[in-house]
Formats: C-alpha cells, sequence, structure tokens
C-alpha cells in the first residue's frame, strides 16, 4: 500500500483520509485506488456502515452525491460478486471527493445508509427497482419507476433491451 | 367529529406539476401533512439505451434528459468521456462550451422565472420571460440548427465555430437581458402579494439541505457556497470571474433570487468568454471508432438546477459498460418532502415551482 | 421607517406593476401570424433528411452505409450494387422518419455528403406510412408535400 | 287607452328586455377585451382570426361551448348540480334591474328613465342579490362530488363573506353623504353637490374597489378558481353550457359591480363636470355613453390588475380582509360620521 501514498502526495486532505482509516480498520481488506485523481476504497460488506460512519464524523465526508448500482455479470472475474454498489461521498466545504465500493452477492441484502445520509432514500429505492438488490431497514423500500407489479429488473444485464415480451 | 385527512391527488396531469408527476398531497383542511411524489411516468430507460449505444450515439440521448438545458447535459456527459478517455479538449473549444452552457443557463432561468410566476399567478411574467428566451434560441438555431433539444457539443470539443454573426447575435442578446429583468423586478421583486406568497414559504436549513443532498440554487438559497465551477472548475471556468450569489433564509423568495442574481453572472461569464476566445482549433482530432479501456470515471458539472454528474464504467468496447447519472431534480425532489410539511396546497406549489424540477431529467 | 410605512399605504408597489404592464402595452408585441408570415428558417436549420445529386445529376450515395452505423435509432436501412460503370450505387435505401431525432450524427458520418438537413419542417401527415420513405422519395426533388398531405391539398 | 297602455305596459316590457340582454352583450364585449387586453399586456396579439381583429371570438366560444358535452360526474347530486349554474347568473342578472344605466330622456311629451325599478332601498337590493351567487358557487363545488370544487366552493365562501364587510362600510360612507338608498337619489345628490363622492371618499372608493375585486374573485383574490392549485376551483367538473353559465356569470358580476362602483362614486350619468358652466355643452351627450365610457375604464382596470398581480394566498387574503380592511372601513365611516355632524 505505501506506492498509494505516493500517489496522494499532492493531495494532503485525501491523504490523511488514507492515513486514518488505514490506521483505524488494519485487519478489513480495504482495496485503495487512485486513478484519474479520485480515490475509491473497496470496503467489505460488513464493515460498510461502521466505516461509512467513520468517514462522515471523523473525515468530514458530510454529503452524499449518489449512491451508483452496477452488473458486474459480463465483466467480473472468477469468484467475484455480482452486483456492485458505489456510494460517491463529498467533503464540503474543503472540496474531496471519495468512492466506497461494496460488492454485493446474487440475492444478498446490502445494508441501507439512509439513517446516515438521508440523501440515499429514493437512490436506494432505484437501485432496487433496477437491479433487484434489496436493502435492510429502508424506510419504504419499494419501486420507483416501474409500476409495483413489474416483474424482472430493468438494468440488470440479462433483461433483454425491448423488455421482456 | 372524527379527524378525517382528505387525499388529494395533484397529478399526473395537474397543471403547475411541470411534467409528468403525482403528488399525493395528505391534507387536513388546506393545510398540507405529508406530500409523497410519484414518479416514473417518463421513464424512457436513458441508462439502460446507454449500455447498447456507442460514445458518440449516446450524446444525443443526454440532450432529453432536462430539456431545458440540452447543452449543459450533453457538457457532464463529455467531460466524463473525455476524462475517462483522456481526450485534451482544445482552449477554444473550452471557451465556445462554457460559453454555449452560459446561454443555455440563461434559456433555463429565463423559463424557470416565468414558470414559478404563473404558478403563483403573474401570468404575463411567463411571457416576459419566455420572449427574452426567444433570443436566446435563435442564437441556437444559428449556430446548430435546433431549438430546444439541439445535441450542440461532440466529443472533443464543439462541431462548429463560432463567427463574427453567431456572436453579434449573442452581444444583442446579452444587450437585452438586463432591461427586461429590471422589469421582472419591478413586477415582482418588491410587490407585496408576491413577498406574502414566497417569503417564509418552503423553509428548510442549511445542515439538512446539505444532509438531503440538495444543491444548486436551492442549495445556494440556504447560505451554502457550493457551485461546482468555483470549487472544482471544469472546461476552464477558472479563468472566468463571477461571484456565487447566496441567500439568506432559504425560502422560495431567496431561490427567486438567487437565480435573477445568476442570470446577471452567467452574462458576465458569457462576456468575458467572447473578449477572451483565443484562437485555434475547436475540436480535438477523436478515432472514428472510440474505444476507452476498461475503468471507470464520476465527474459532475454545476447545472441550472444543481449538480449534474455521469458515472461510466467503460470495458475496452466502443459501448459504455454502465452509465449512471447523479440528476439533480431527483434529489430536489425528493426534498419537497421535507420542505412542505405545515404548509398550505398554495404553498406547495410555489415550493415546487422554486425547486424548478425537469421531469425528464427525473425519471431519465 | 416612514417610507416604508407610506409606501405601503399608498400601494406604491402594486402601481410599479401596473405601470410596467401599461409599458407593455403599447410596446410592439413579438408574436406574429404564423401560416401568413413564417419565421425565415436559418442556414445550418435541421428540417428533414434528404439525398443529393452532384452537378452532373449523379446521386452522391456510394452505399457505405456509414450513415446507418452512426444512426442510434438505426432508421436506415441500405443496400448497395456496382452499377455499370463499376461505381457503388444504393439499390434500396429506406428511412423512417418516424425514428428520426435530428441529431445529425448520420450528416457528420457521411463521406461524401450525399444525405444533408434540408429546411422543410412541415412534416404531419395523416398515416404513418407515409412516414417510412423508399429511395426515390428520399430526393431533395421530391414533392414532399404532396407525399406527405396528399390527400388534404387536393382531395 | 292606446297611450296608457304604451306608456304603461310596453316601454316597461321593452326596457326590461334591454336590461336583460344588455349584460349578455356587455359579457360579450368582455370576453374579446379580456383575451385581447391581457394578450397585449403580455406582448402578444391575443384573437383576431375569427371576424374582424377577433370580435365574432366570443360567439366562436359560445357555440363551442354550446356543442360540448356537458359532463356529469358519476355520484354528482343531479338536481343540485343543474341549479348552480343557473342561481349564479340569475343573481347577477336580476341585480341589474337597480342599476341606472343613464339619466331621463325626453322624448316628445314622453320622459324615458334609463331604468327599469326605483326602489328607495335599491343599493341595498343590488348587494343583496348579488351576494345569492355565492350559494351557487357552493352548490356547485359541493355537487361536483369531487376535492378540487369542493376546496374552490368552501374557499370562496369564506372569501365573499369576509369581504360582504368591507364592501357594506364602504357604501354606508356614501350613504351618509347621499342621504338616500336609491341609487338614482345618489346620482341626483352628485349632481346637485357638484362634486362627485369619488372625490370626497377616495378611501372608501379605494376599500370599495378592493372589496369589488374580491366578491368576483377575480385575480389577485382569484384562489376559488386558482387555477395553479385547484385545477380550475369551483367549476372543474362542469362543462359544456353549464361552465359557459360560470363563465357569463363571472363577466356579469364584473359590469355589475363596476356599474355599482361608477354609480356611487362617479356619477352614473353624469358628464364629467356637471355643474362648470362653460362645459355644459358635454350635457348634449346623452347619460347613458358617459355611464358607458367609465364603465368601459373599470373593466379595462379589472383585466389590468388580472395581468399584472400574482395570487393572494389564503390565510393573507383573509387577514388583508379582516386586519386592514375592516378596521379601516369603520375608522372610515366614523370620520365621515364625525364631518356630517360638525
Amino acid at each position: 500500500m505505501p506506492e498509494m501514498r505516493e500517489q496522494l502526495n499532492n493531495f494532503p486532505i485525501l491523504q490523511n483520509v488514507f492515513d486514518k482509516l488505514s490506521r483505524t480498520f488494519p485487519g478489513q481488506e480495504l482495496v485503495f485506488s487512485f486513478d484519474r485523481q479520485e480515490l475509491a476504497v473497496r470496503v467489505p460488506k460488513e464493515h460498510l456502515l461502521k466505516i461509512l460512519t467513520f468517514l462522515k464524523d471523523d473525515c468530514g465526508f458530510n454529503t452524499l452525491s449518489d449512491v451508483i448500482g452496477l452488473d458486474n455479470l459480463n465483466i467480473r472475474k472468477e469468484g467475484e460478486k455480482r452486483f456492485a454498489i458505489l456510494y460517491q461521498l463529498y467533503m464540503f466545504p474543503a472540496v474531496q471527493r471519495l468512492r466506497v465500493r461494496v460488492e454485493i452477492g446474487e440475492n444478498e441484502v446490502a445494508d441501507s445508509i439512509v439513517p446516515l445520509y438521508p440523501a440515499a432514500d429514493w437512490a436506494e429505492r432505484e437501485i432496487y427497482d433496477m437491479f433487484g438488490i434489496r436493502f435492510a431497514h429502508h424506510p419504504n423500500l419499494r419501486r420507483i419507476y416501474m409500476d409495483d407489479e413489474w416483474d424482472g429488473f430493468p438494468l440488470r444485464k440479462d433483461y433483454p433491451l425491448e423488455g421482456k415480451k | 367529529m372524527a379527524f378525517k385527512e382528505i387525499e388529494l391527488n395533484m397529478g399526473p396531469q395537474h397543471p403547475s406539476t411541470h411534467g409528468v408527476l403525482r403528488l399525493k398531497l395528505a391534507v387536513d383542511n388546506e393545510v398540507v401533512l405529508r406530500v409523497e411524489p410519484v414518479v416514473g411516468y417518463l421513464h424512457r430507460g436513458i441508462e439502460k439505451l446507454c449500455e447498447h449505444h456507442t460514445y458518440f450515439q449516446i450524446t444525443p440521448y443526454t440532450d432529453r434528459l432536462d430539456y431545458f438545458a440540452a447543452t449543459q447535459n450533453n457538457l457532464a456527459y463529455l467531460l466524463a468521456v473525455e476524462k475517462l478517455a483522456g481526450i485534451e479538449v482544445p482552449k477554444r473549444g473550452q471557451y465556445i462550451r462554457v460559453i454555449l452552457a452560459e446561454l443555455q443557463r440563461l434559456a433555463s432561468h429565463l423559463a424557470w422565472i416565468g414558470f414559478n410566476a404563473n404558478d403563483i399567478g403573474a401570468m404575463s411574467v411567463l411571457l416576459y420571460g419566455f420572449a427574452e428566451r426567444e433570443g436566446i434560441l435563435e442564437i441556437f438555431e444559428e449556430y446548430i440548427g435546433a431549438r430546444l433539444t439541439i445535441h450542440s457539443l461532440r466529443i472533443g470539443g464543439v462541431p462548429h465555430d463560432l463567427d463574427a454573426k453567431i456572436i453579434s447575435m449573442i452581444l444583442a442578446a446579452l444587450d437585452s437581458i438586463p432591461a427586461r429583468l429590471k422589469d421582472i423586478e419591478m413586477l415582482l421583486s418588491d410587490n407585496r402579494i408576491w413577498k406574502h406568497r414566497t417569503q417564509g414559504v418552503g423553509v428548510i436549513p442549511a445542515d439538512e439541505a446539505l444532509a438531503l443532498g440538495l444543491t444548486g440554487p436551492a442549495l445556494r438559497a440556504a447560505g451554502v457556497r457550493w457551485d461546482i465551477r468555483k470549487n472544482i472548475p471544469y472546461s476552464s471556468y477558472e479563468d472566468f470571474d463571477f461571484d456565487v450569489p447566496l441567500g439568506t433564509n432559504s425560502d422560495v423568495y431567496d431561490r427567486y433570487l438567487v437565480r435573477l442574481e445568476e442570470i446577471r453572472q452567467s452574462v458576465r461569464i458569457i462576456r468575458q468568454a467572447i473578449a477572451k476566445l483565443p484562437g485555434g482549433e475547436s475540436r480535438a482530432t477523436v478515432p472514428k471508432i472510440l474505444k476507452i479501456p476498461a475503468g471507470e470515471v464520476f465527474h459532475s458539472i454545476e447545472a441550472p438546477k444543481g449538480e449534474l454528474g455521469f458515472y461510466i464504467q467503460a470495458n475496452g468496447s466502443e459501448k459504455p459498460e454502465r452509465v449512471k447519472i447523479k440528476v439533480p431534480s431527483f434529489i430536489n425532489l425528493q426534498s419537497l418532502e421535507r420542505m412542505c410539511r405545515g404548509y398550505l396546497i398554495a404553498d406547495v406549489v410555489a415550493i415546487l415551482g422554486s425547486l424548478d424540477i425537469v421531469l425528464g431529467e427525473i425519471d431519465k | 421607517m416612514v417610507a416604508k410605512f407610506l409606501k405601503k399605504i399608498l400601494l406604491i408597489d402594486l402601481l410599479i406593476g401596473l405601470w410596467v404592464t401599461l409599458k407593455y402595452t403599447f410596446k410592439p408585441k413579438v408574436t406574429f401570424q404564423y401560416p401568413e408570415r413564417a419565421k425565415p428558417t436559418r442556414r445550418r436549420f435541421r428540417g428533414i433528411l434528404r439525398l443529393y445529386r452532384n452537378e452532373q445529376g449523379q446521386p452522391l450515395c456510394i452505399a457505405c452505409k456509414m450513415c446507418q452505423r452512426a444512426c442510434p435509432e438505426n432508421c436506415f436501412d441500405i443496400e448497395g450494387a456496382k452499377d455499370a460503370d463499376n461505381k457503388m450505387r444504393p439499390t434500396r435505401f429506406n428511412w423512417i422518419l418516424e425514428r428520426c431525432t435530428f441529431c445529425g450524427l448520420c450528416v457528420e458520418a457521411c463521406p461524401t455528403g450525399a444525405i444533408r438537413f434540408s429546411h422543410e419542417f412541415r412534416l404531419s401527415t395523416l398515416d404513418r406510412r407515409n412516414l417510412s420513405f423508399a429511395m426515390d422519395q428520399m430526393y431533395y426533388d421530391f414533392d414532399l408535400q404532396e407525399h406527405l398531405q396528399g390527400e388534404l391539398v387536393n382531395p | 287607452m292606446s297611450s296608457t297602455l304604451l306608456y304603461e305596459f310596453i316601454i316597461p316590457l321593452l326596457k326590461v328586455a334591454v336590461v336583460a340582454i344588455y349584460p349578455m352583450l356587455m359579457v360579450i364585449v368582455m370576453i374579446w377585451l379580456e383575451r385581447r387586453v391581457v394578450a397585449w399586456i403580455q406582448s402578444r396579439i391575443g384573437p383576431n382570426r375569427v371576424g374582424f381583429q377577433g370580435v365574432l371570438q366570443p360567439f366562436a366560444d359560445a357555440i363551442k361551448l354550446f356543442f360540448k358535452e356537458n359532463i356529469m360526474q358519476c355520484g354528482a347530486d343531479r338536481f343540485i348540480f343543474n341549479v348552480a349554474p343557473v342561481i349564479v347568473l340569475w343573481s347577477a342578472l336580476l341585480a341589474f334591474t337597480f342599476v341606472p344605466l343613464g339619466g331621463t330622456m325626453q322624448i316628445g311629451t314622453y320622459n324615458l328613465n334609463f331604468w327599469v325599478a326605483e326602489s328607495p332601498v335599491g343599493l341595498l337590493l343590488i348587494l343583496g342579490i348579488s351576494a345569492i351567487s355565492v350559494f351557487g358557487i357552493i352548490f356547485g363545488g359541493w355537487a361536483s362530488n369531487s376535492k378540487y370544487p369542493l376546496l374552490g366552493g368552501l374557499r370562496s365562501v369564506v372569501q365573499i363573506l369576509s369581504y360582504e364587510i368591507p364592501t357594506g362600510l364602504a357604501v354606508l360612507s356614501v350613504v351618509f353623504f347621499s342621504e338616500s338608498m336609491n341609487m338614482i337619489d345618489i346620482v341626483k345628490k352628485q349632481q346637485e353637490m357638484g362634486v362627485w363622492f369619488a372625490f370626497i371618499l377616495p378611501v372608501s372608493l379605494i376599500i370599495f374597489w378592493i372589496s369589488a375585486v374580491a366578491e368576483t374573485n377575480r385575480c389577485p383574490f382569484d384562489l376559488p378558481e386558482g387555477e395553479s392549485e385547484l385545477v380550475a376551483g369551483f367549476h372543474t367538473e362542469y362543462s359544456g353550457l353549464k361552465f359557459g353559465y360560470f363563465f357569463m356569470a363571472e363577466y356579469a358580476h364584473m359590469v355589475l359591480l363596476s356599474s355599482v362602483v361608477v354609480v356611487l362614486f362617479f356619477g352614473g350619468w353624469l358628464p364629467p363636470f356637471p355643474n362648470v358652466r362653460f362645459l355644459s355643452f358635454l350635457h348634449k351627450v346623452p347619460g347613458f355613453i358617459w355611464y358607458f365610457v367609465k364603465i368601459m375604464f373599470f373593466l379595462y382596470f379589472y383585466i389590468w390588475i388580472r395581468g399584472t398581480f400574482p395570487r393572494y394566498r389564503f390565510d393573507e387574503l383573509i387577514k388583508l380582509a379582516w386586519k386592514w380592511l375592516v378596521p379601516l372601513s369603520l375608522l372610515n365611516v366614523m370620520l365621515i360620521a364625525l364631518i356630517k355632524v360638525l
């Protein structure tokens, strides 16, 4: 991981966040990646809430720009899980961005971060509507775009483009 | 007498929901208890379509997101693609993009003033706003040939160069805006009825606005100094000096004032961009078949409605693996629930208007 | 403080509003009578797509299908073959106006400038079948209004 | 016998016919005027296709409304649903009987006076009859069996009732000066005093005018039919000719209240400066023309306001009535009473 620190040299705040994260969560396998001046960290599903609370309270990432759902059916390597959820965090007023990535299996239940960031309410409903990933203790997990009785999850790779006949 | 809540359906076809949106209002004799927006009537599945089209073919789709600011959507998408593919846009191209994007912001804000005033009753301001916006649409028709969904930018820069005729048209349009704004301000800003309808309505404190993820004029009206053109400058916005208007008590009136001031700032930006327009190429040479190696990027810009971000995941082919669009109106509409509690039905209409939501953007 | 009170009592702000609307009552009007006086279309106006010919009347199109590949809505269906002096010419050129979003990607992709935007924007018709064009209907000298509104113009 | 038959029977019958048709004509003029004036304000041309400069546009609207299918909401209260528009229109038309349209004109031996009925309490009758239209609006709102009209109906009840009081008090201050409720005597009094009441009682004129705008549910007080909130308020469920009735009734009420303002404050059929010697050639012009010119100014003013101001919110509307207009009109009445006593 040391060469990751050099990459962050000209980004002091991100470097400081990197140090804090590595110090407080030594055991868990946090996989950092820094490309195109965007820091991303892969986090195991169990510690997501703990890490996000830590990032929000101690590291100052006070706003959530977006929650992004991914279906890596075609590009996942061996043994990797199918879905991934990315949390695009934003630090204000220091103006820094961080992307937290969580791998979710076929019918695993992710845990909702609405208590932490109220902005995620509809974004998580959209991910459930489009990918079928359920979120534990989300205020009202319903479909947001599709009709409530719609079967299938449109943004999955195995969902045909023209829809099911 | 048992208290009985009326459940009022505002929409999906209602004169002031700016498109196809249904608001389920739980109302106790005009006082709003709960608001539940229902969206999805205009869902075209743009993200699914993006996965089956090449990077070039996606740009026209982004026009249809916020159809009042087509250029801004293109700009957000193209900046993300260029960052992913490592394409460097020449300086002149960046300046022309800034001019077109700011013109689009003017058109969007002028349309917004019309809609918001019309929702609150001042019908004539709608026509004055649209008459002014007409001058800008003429410029787009002269530059690219279309008026609303114009598809005016391309990967690597801009399709045509600005010639003297277009620049003179732009300067003429910019000259007529301040006079029109003064008329609108005389009609609205210190009008007591307008103040009664907008001051102290739909108030949301700054910290809660940040927690809810609000962005754009709605957040700046709460006094939070967050404008991506200033915080994370893109497409050479750092070369222009303009100030970010801020509100104090984050109500409908402040959002109105912030947007009025933003129009004046955009006019300033365009004038500086035209004055300092560098020479040279206006579009980088981009291979006909653009294949982008695997990778992901998230890039956002300051669209008229708020922070518009594109997350693109490339898989090495000429079609993206996944395109996620972070849309400001989606988040702004989500905060409507928090803003409308305890106000009257008439205020819900005013607050909805002040958030300037566009359903094409929300439903993607 | 007194000025504010006087302003409030004498309804000054309402009178200013009335003055503005009075001013606009006598200003020249912005709208005009559409069919009698149409707005002139500008040089790069994106009307309906038309096929063009070179000076000798030969079709410019060489059936290279670049436009078919570039079009996001796959409106094109082109078949080409070598003609007498073994130049490639399109034998079939079907195009569906219904799907076209006037985005202009095909015009940019066309190497010979055969397909370009015309300035024709009156495209309404009563029958959907009129919206899919065969090759001979694609040329710029084709009587479009007759094709689209035939039975209306002269029943 | 034939002269009494002529004078006692035929002429009053003709007058009744004229007074019945007069509001209808004014409604037609109003429809055209409203659409054109609001268009001019908004820098657009407005309807000018049907007939010369759009003059036949109102007839086109009327015919269109006539042929429109009038739908009745299922579960709507059939009888009240149909009666509501009639009440609203009827109350406006009936009140016109007491409005003096012009002075008396000498034809041969018989002096023809331009009003149908002259009653010592004409003013009170007009206000009373025009207040009946509130019933029509509530019936319309209630009987449509849907939420928006109900809300529209409730709003209009509170609005019209709370603006009835400032109207009454403003009228009271006028009656102090004219010492009679008879509309004709009020005008005669103004002629006798040589000055219009508008210049003596400017405050009650403003109060009366604001309440008049509120009574006819016109902008900025058009909450009962606020398009952007309640879709179309109490007449959302009406279509076809029934909607036409509401449409005409609104304009008839506007004409009615404008004529009351003209009679009360601007001397119904008097030329501008009644007693000034060298302006006496103005007397040649018949009273009806003066009355018509003054009314047109006020009708234009209604539309002018509609094109300019935003809409009040409901609680602001009530606060304006009870916190500003009622105390102001009370103060005004007391002031006038003091002046009269001294």
